[in-house]
Formats: C-alpha cells, structure tokens, sequence
C-alpha cells in the first residue's frame, strides 16, 4: 500500500505535477509526506492540507492508503 | 440541503425556482428566502479580465460544501439550504455561485446564508486563474473580505 | 434605484431578471447580487392564517422606502438596489417584499440589503392585518427582530 | 387653509375614522393636533407620527396645509 499525495492550482504548477505516490511508513506526518515528495522543498507560509478530503494540520498522522492533499489560499466563490 | 457543481453554465434564478418548487413541504412555512449570487465581472484589481477558469478538488469540494451547509443548519434555525458552485472556464457575466437559504424568519435566513457564503469564501477548495484582457494568466492569491474600501 | 408597491401577485424572480435586463451598463461590474425574499406564511404566532391585508400610506410609503435605499447607497458601495413591496389582500405563498442589491463586492451587497431590509420592517409605513384560520381578524402589533428562538 | 390629519391602521379603526380636517393656527405642535382632534384622547404610548410623509416627533410645530398623520408601529416585510 501506499500513501497518494495531491497538488492543486499553483501549487502544482510550482511543482510541475498535481500527484505522486509514496511509500507508506508508520509514523508519517502531513509535513513528512511534503518533505518526502518534494525531496525537502521549503513549505509554502499558506500552504493548505488535507487528509482523506478533511482538513488537516501539519503534524497529523497518516495513515496507509491515505490520500494527502496540499494547495495554497482559496479562492472561490 | 443540496449541493451542486456545474461545468456549464447556469440560470441561478431557474436553479432557485426548480429547487424551491421541488420543497412543496416547505411551501408556505417559509416566510424569508435569502440568496447571494457572485457573478463574474471583467475587472479584477484593476486590470480588465476576459475569462478564468476555476479549479477545484472533486470529492473534497462536495464534502466541505456539505459540511457548511451541515453547520449552518445547527447554528441557525433554517429549513432548507442550496448551493450551486461553478467550476471551468468562465466568462464575465456569468453565474460563480449560488447560495440560497430558505427559513420562517428573516435572521436565521440572513446569518445563515452569509455565514455560508463566508465560509464558502474561506474554506471551499476552489481555486480561479484569471485571463487578463491582454492575455496574460494569473493565479488569484487569495480571497478578500468583500468590502470595496478594504481591497488590496 | 427603484421602489415598487405592487397591488397584484408578484413573481420576484421575474422582477428581479427584468430589473436586472434594464441595467446594462452594471453587466460584468456586479460581483455580488445580495437578495431577501418575504414570503406569507400559513402561520404566525402558533396560529393559521388564510389570508392577510397589507395597508399602507400612498405616498409616504414609497418616499420612506426610496430614503431608505439612498441611506443604504451612501453607507455602502452598491451599484443599485431595487425594492418591490406588495398591498392589499395576500394569500399563503405569496411574495410580499423583495430586496435586491448589486455591488461589485460582496461586503457591500449583503449589509446594504439587510439594512434595507431592517430598516423597512421598522420604519416603512405599512400594517399587517391577518384572517386566522377561524375567520378571526386581527392586526399584527409589532414586527420581531426575525429570529425564531426570540419571537414573542 | 387647515391641516388635514390621517389615521391609520388599527389607529383609524380605533377613532372610526381615517381622516379629519382641523382649522389651523399659529403654534400647534403635532401633539396639540392629536389632542385637538380626538377632544383629549390619551395619546397611545406607541403611536408614529409624521408631517407631509416624513416622520416627526410629537414636539414638531406644524403650518398651514400640512398634513399630520398618526399610525401604530409598522408591520410590513
């Protein structure tokens, strides 16, 4: 199993991808999981996360087969 | 309580009505309906905009559409809530959403569909990337608090 | 700005799309249209109501209600504002008062309507009298703050 | 010339009439008008008074051809 990582608007467009896979490790965090994509890429001030389509904050556990999204500020409506 | 994503574009009067006349339980208990409707202007901090395009996140979108209007019906005494959020490309005039609250009293209808609209503003996963009239593509940073004199 | 006392069932949404046709030079610069539908109940105090006579004060009415719209667009930044109120016999599920506001933010829309809005339901001269289910009249004596949890 | 003074809504239906007319003279405040026109009424505690469709208080001095109206708290919306 493994842990999906998602980018959205600009954020993925900096990064030059909207998701990738990573190997599930016990004791990940949200913040490791950047670390480990980006291959340690500073994280952005505004940066927004999600866990399985829930916010999350930075230092959440994750979990195999989660889904962990990363996007800046919204901007809809 | 219902909430929609459109890749087209939409009549906010005729989704309201279709809606409302789908509520025949509701009819004649609600005595307050109030609606916002964000429509897309072709200007944007100053600069001319001749369309834009709004990303979102398929599944999380819904899911915290749902939570809003979830909360709003705990904190406010309504009977019904609908919102019509449009994603793709967009042109001026166009509808960017509808939110729309139906309840017996004109407080709990006025707090709630602001307070959905705000949190909507705030929290929704939507993201616009707008097409100047010269040409040029540029990501919105982030959302203000709605008032002309506050604007950046 | 316009102000309407309107003798005959109304549709709101129609009138809102025909007002909002006769304003082009506002197409594309309105962001936010912030709008309040009253709408007659079947009940009111715990009590069924069949119908319900709305009297008012010819001339007085609309100037309060065009007063109230100019206070409302010098306090906020809005590019129009449209009131319709309804008189005379009303039955259940009828419109009686429509409040629309156009702004280019959204801030702006939606405290001017509410002030609108607020400040009609205390000041404009209008009085409510009801036909209960039992054929009992009665005039409603005073307008709440619109919330349910703080009726009377 | 006179002053033509207006009752409405549970107000009218309370003195059994809408309207009346009253001789003018120099002087009458609104409160005067409402004393003169029902022989002395307590004025009620809630009453909304205007002059030519604007809303003025009791105390507000009225002149020739004005129109004074009396009316209970507004329900409309």
């Amino acid at each position: 199993m493994s842990i999906k990582v998602r980018y959205f608007a600009s954020l993925g467009e900096h990064l030059g991808r909207s998701e990738n896979d990573l190997e599930f490790a016990q004791g990940m965090s949200v913040k490791d999981i950047w670390v480990l994509s980006t291959s340690g890429a500073p994280i952005p001030d505004n940066v927004l996360t999600a866990v399985n389509m829930e916010y999350a904050d930075l230092e959440a556990q994750v979990q195999d087969g989660d889904e962990v999204a990363f996007f800046p500020p919204v901007t809809g409506g | 309580m219902k909430v929609e994503i459109c890749p087209e574009a939409f009549n906010p009067w005729q989704a309201i009505q279709d809606y409302q006349a789908a509520l025949p339980s509701a009819a004649a208990k609600f005595g307050a309906t109030s609606i916002f409707i964000g429509t897309m202007r072709d200007y944007n901090d100053g600069v001319g905009v001749q369309s834009m395009t709004l990303d979102y996140y398929p599944g999380m979108t819904e899911k915290q559409l749902g939570k809003i209007l979830g909360d709003a019906g705990r904190q406010w005494e309504i009977i019904d809530a609908y919102v019509v959020h449009r994603v793709g490309e967009i042109r001026p005039d166009e509808a960017i959403v509808l939110v729309a609250v139906w309840s017996a009293h004109r407080g709990d209808a006025f707090d709630a569909c602001r307070f959905i609209m705000e949190t909507l503003k705030s929290t929704a996963p939507f993201w616009k990337k707008e097409v100047s009239d010269t040409g040029q593509t540029r990501w919105v940073e982030k959302n203000t608090d709605g008032y002309k004199n506050v604007q950046p």
